[in-house]
């Protein structure tokens, strides 16, 4: 799936996509390596199934107003799974807004992963138990936390590795830069992985920078760049615990660019016809990174109409535990407004507490105030 | 401030009824546009998209890819790159997608927009308007609902403008793209939708100025932007119960237009500021202190805040709890009366 | 705030006379890394180079380029690196090289650094401290003489301090390392040569409380950081004149001390509020609105603000004429009589 | 001296330096191309000695206090003229603090060059007439502004050029990043021209990346990018015009990163034998830049010695120029605080400046004041 050139550039044996042209899906991946064995794929590809089912699930949340927003990773489940199955339990991961489903596939409870999108509050998880850290909005401002956490554990004497994803857009920023640039000159033992999935909304990839690869910023800070077919788990897999594996191994930060497609809106609130054509999308459809893998596993006799059944059954669960959760969950409450904003609050923070606590007191209940 | 009022030719004439803010601002730049080719617009997604409150929508078709366009996704280079291209004779107008992510554009904003001028004493000017959708109430999640009107206001060399209603969003907005000096424009994305049957106006005004939006004797409320309708809807409740308020909608806050305040309150003798962001240290801080060094022999009572907490934007299943709402504005009135 | 008072050990027993506030800077950041091995110092200049203003001097020598080294010229990514060490438990110490080169770490300081305990329901806390040199009086060029102290204090979940005297700047800075939240460390340039023969005090109070550094009963001057010694300065002038002037270092902007301030006013009935900032918008608009909301009837004259003017910080040869001057303070100290 | 590759990336012949070894001279230039004639290069030659000249009658200013600071370029004479040189009038210059002999080689007056420095204001020369922009302290900032300028007058039809100098220090800014992206993907009439010095401050540009060469970021644009001997006027200045051609012949942005030392301090305030020893400034001695171009220029016989002392007349008088005009200049007027910080000033700074002017008038004159 891929070659390796003397600046330690790895490249995908097929362009994915020509500069100027509308993104194009990739060829078909040209064998998956052998460093992915059986077992890992079928989990990956468990992961993958349930993975959808609960992006599905939580789009239809949104639709019905039970989320605020929902921004949906339809289609880059190969990324999702494949970057989170290399990390292990004490390693570092963080996340974007649109990485719900590897969140979840971190082993955090869905309920309290979809929190940010309910509205509730902002991360309805615990960071330091589950080793994830909130999902971050604002676009590759993550990425410099990732290096410190990195650079920290390090100092302390941990093994522990940090995996900060982020989308194409967000290698425009200069935080994008200044991480990348720090995590290398350190040493850093962070992997850096770019979903590219062609869009920043309605701004095509084309527009957003004339590289032709992401993977061709490393060689800038003089760090490994990769570019695997992110539709491919295979590729993504091998490729982020080889990084994953040099990092642990103190041999510093990789750059990995996964070439995937967003095939939903930008969020639940977008509209995608103004700026691209269904026939894309459609074109993208066939490259679907889960059918993919289950002929691969069919191939190999690990997968069949039974096995999909259950797996298929344990998805229908898990979307049902969703939305129940998400039904039936208590309503948030005012005073933690106060409650987290200092170790201790201010003196005049206790006393807004106590005026809208009175406020809440006097009206016939919340939905009367305001 | 900016341009001098003058009259505008070019297709201003009264706009279909039931026009949004958001409308008005679109058509605000259109109108701009066919004015003075100078005018460019770019930023995230107002190319194809129009925005992602559709503010630029139309603009790349109408008047094309060189004067209307998408940028990478980086704040601080758009408005740097906008300071390159204004130091050439044109007049960038960038979007800002939500007031958090103007963030990463604050060296720019403060180091050079703000300073450029003054830095070349009057050689170098930049008439760049930066448009800042700001606030909350539209349910956004983290990052999505800021204020931070008060960081611009600090800043010298900036002039900080945000319209209340959906005919200052036009006009305002045709004054800032013609001004001379940098203008940070905050729109209240809550009014975006709010409607208006109005002719938009075909005078361009120098902007600057508060405007009473209701007279009133007892007390007068300050108010701009997002908090407006408020102050007027607890105006016209507060009459029910006997209080003759007077708003004043600020407008423009840099500059302040501290006589049309002053003037107010010392014929009232009671006051309220009325904003969204964080009372603490916010803009509402410097009116009420103004209120106090100018008015202090004519005030009946201490000048009250009615402002956002002291606390990060809420979630949007709380934010209800946290915006300034009608109930504390009308507390806080009868406040104005209860300690003496 | 922060940590619980607690007798230290190691090495702060009285110090050399003459120590400058820059010196008992360094010997805090020294105190606190042997106090600690999780805290960490990093920045531009700060390893070798000791600091621009040698604040970090021979830490790099004593506790090696793990625990203070330097780092390439990029201030997003280094306040984005202590936070994220931050979350694994370290206890970062960052210099932004001056006040304005902060600006590029805008949005890691608001957007993260402010917002991650209440994001993450306190499950994750910050304990960062921010050291930014900040204001003027010292010759410096543009953009080396910003006083940005407002920005941080409207940005709810920063503790924002800054010390006006040798001892503060050695127990505060101490003290702010231990705390369980972000801390916006702003220190007076033109204060780190200011001598004191001082034994540096043994106990880390908790900070959050102002100071009275003088008692008066005529009139109370609220200073912090730069001011603080014009203010005293004015004091001791002013009661030649016949003025008898409390003096009130605020020392914690955030969280503000308000019963030290409102105690005093309530006392005098009058009251100057003295910064470096321009005015406009500054954190003396604050004081004084808190000050006449919560003093009110106890005030006999308005309170007024010596403060730099609303312009971009002048240049070396002019920021004389910019600076509040003991001369500004006593004039306004006058008119706080001369208008009734 | 440069061979090129098939990103078209130009490299230098020789590796200026080794990543982590203290910082190391160049190699001899491989013969200088032909591309740059002698009546060019005798010109060149002039504005570097009189700008060393200048250089070092600003640092005296500085030391005597007439100056509140000064930041020299002493030895990269070869930067700071061969790219000022290579550019039109009607072109726009983008300068840092350290580059005020780059600023006087574009004919702005001396005294007006440092008024920045002699803090009598931020900048003293009129940018639109030279069309230099003031000197930029905020490390990086001034790159959009270049791509902006550069887009605005392609907008109007100009054909003029941006340049925008940079240090090494600078590069690991945020802005750069942005600049540079922004620039390649709207193919930008900008050049940016890295002085790669050695030195952030006190931090050796092994400290700043892990990157060999600045050159190799603009790969990661797919732009080109060039290394040159910035010490090697030749070198420079023919790399220079070449990728302003390219930017007005409507090819897009390049990357230039001219390998060169500072000499000096980072400025009269810095203490560099904290970071730096003193063989290693002597080492670059050995490599000067104008006395490399004297040897050449002699060499084609278009410099002998009556040349030589008129030259060094020549940069006689304008130091003595320089200097009695910073001892001569007027005192700055206070009134300009308030004068230039809006078109109009607000009510609110009327009143501050009638304030000023009465608290000026009421003392015995400005020394009292404060
Ligand atoms: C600093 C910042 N600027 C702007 C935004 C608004 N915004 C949200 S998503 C987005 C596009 C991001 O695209 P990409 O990085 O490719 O991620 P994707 O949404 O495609 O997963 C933008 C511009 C933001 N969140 N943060
Ligand atoms: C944004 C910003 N951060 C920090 C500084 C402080 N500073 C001034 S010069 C300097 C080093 C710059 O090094 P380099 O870019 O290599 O330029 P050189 O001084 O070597 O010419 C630093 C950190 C600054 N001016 N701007
Ligand atoms: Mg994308
Ligand atoms: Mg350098």
């Amino acid at each position: 799936m891929a070659t390796t050139d003397q600046t330690g550039h790895v490249r995908s044996s097929y362009d994915v996509r020509s500069p100027r042209s509308p993104v194009e899906p990739p060829a078909r991946s040209a064998g998956a390596p052998e460093t992915v064995d059986l077992a890992t794929s079928l989990a990956a590809y468990r992961a993958m199934v349930v993975g959808r089912r609960f992006d599905i699930q939580a789009t239809a949340l949104a639709k019905q107003g039970s989320l605020s927003v929902y921004p949906s990773s339809y289609g880059q489940e190969a990324c999702q799974v494949g970057v989170v199955l290399a990390l292990r339990a004490t390693d570092w991961f963080f996340p974007t807004y649109r990485d719900s489903v590897a969140v979840v596939t971190r082993g955090v409870d869905p309920v309290e992963t979809l929190t940010l999108l309910t509205g509730d509050w902002h991360c309805g998880y615990d960071p330091m138990a589950s080793r994830t850290a909130p999902h971050c909005t604002p676009l590759a401002t993550q990425a410099p936390h990732a290096v410190g956490l990195a650079l920290a554990a390090r100092c302390v004497g941990d093994d522990t590795v940090a995996l900060a994803l982020c989308g194409d857009g967000a290698t425009s920023e200069g935080d994008f830069h200044e991480a990348l640039n720090l995590a290398a000159v350190r040493a850093a033992p962070v992997v850096f992985v770019v979903q590219n999935n062609g869009y920043a909304i309605s701004v095509p990839f084309a527009k957003q920078t004339r590289a032709t690869s992401l993977a061709d910023r490393a060689a800038g800070y003089r760090m490994p760049g990769v570019r695997v077919d992110g539709n491919d788990l295979l590729a993504v897999h091998s490729a982020v615990t080889a990084a994953v594996d040099r990092a642990r191994g103190g041999r510093g930060p990789t750059l990995i660019e996964a070439v995937t497609y967003r095939i939903a809106p930008h969020t639940n609130a977008d509209d995608p016809s103004r700026y691209r054509d269904a026939a894309e999308v459609e074109r993208w459809r066939g490259h679907d990174p889960i059918r993919r893998l289950a002929a691969h596993l069919r191939r190999h006799g690990v997968l069949d109409d039974d096995l999909q059944l259950r797996i298929d059954a344990d998805a229908e669960s898990f979307a049902d535990r969703t939305r129940r959760g998400v039904r039936g969950r208590p309503a948030p409450d005012p005073a933690d407004l106060f409650a987290h904003v200092y170790a201790a609050p201010t003196q005049q923070l206790a006393g807004q507490a106590r005026q809208l606590a009175a406020e809440i007191a006097a009206s016939a209940g919340p939905e009367e105030t305001s | 401030m900016t341009a001098p009022a003058q009259h505008d030719t070019d297709g201003t004439a009264g706009i279909a009824p039931g026009t949004t803010l958001a409308k008005a601002l679109n058509r605000a730049l259109h109108d701009e546009m066919s004015h003075d080719d100078r005018v460019v617009v770019f930023g995230e997604d107002v190319g194809r998209l129009g925005g992602v409150f559709r503010v630029t929508d139309g603009l790349a078709a109408r008047f094309g890819e060189q004067r209307c366009f998408d940028t990478p996704v980086a704040e601080s280079a758009i408005l740097g790159m906008a300071i390159g291209m204004a130091m050439y004779g044109l007049r960038p107008v960038v979007e800002m997608q939500f007031d958090a992510f103007a963030y990463p554009a604050f060296e720019q904003l403060a180091s050079h927009l703000a300073k450029m001028r003054n830095r070349t004493r009057g050689a170098v000017s930049l008439p760049v308007v930066v448009r800042v959708p700001y606030g909350g109430g539209i349910g956004g999640v983290e990052h999505h609902s800021d204020s931070s009107e008060a960081y611009a206001a600090h800043t010298p060399g900036l002039h900080v403008l945000t319209p209340g209603t959906v005919e200052d969003a036009y006009g305002m907005l045709r004054a800032a793209v013609r001004g001379a000096d940098p203008v940070v424009f905050f729109e209240p994305k809550r009014l975006y939708w709010s409607v208006a049957d109005v002719a938009l106006p075909t005078e361009v005004e120098p902007v600057g100025r508060a405007v009473i939006r209701r007279a009133g004797t007892h007390a007068t409320l300050v108010a701009y932007g997002p908090t407006v309708p408020i102050a007027l809807a607890a105006a016209e409740l507060g009459a029910a119960e006997g209080y003759d308020l007077e708003v004043i909608d600020l407008r423009s806050l840099v500059p302040f237009d501290e006589q049309t305040v002053h003037e107010s309150v010392r014929r009232t003798g009671r006051a309220i500021v009325v904003h969204e962001a964080s009372g603490f240290a916010g803009f509402g801080a410097e009116v009420v202190a103004r209120i106090c060094e100018e008015c202090f022999h004519h005030l009946e009572a201490p000048v009250r805040r009615v402002t956002g907490f002291d606390i990060p934007y809420p979630p949007p299943r709380l934010e209800r709890f946290h915006l300034p709402s009608v109930d504390r504005v009308l507390d806080a009135v009868s406040s104005l009366w209860r300690d003496q």
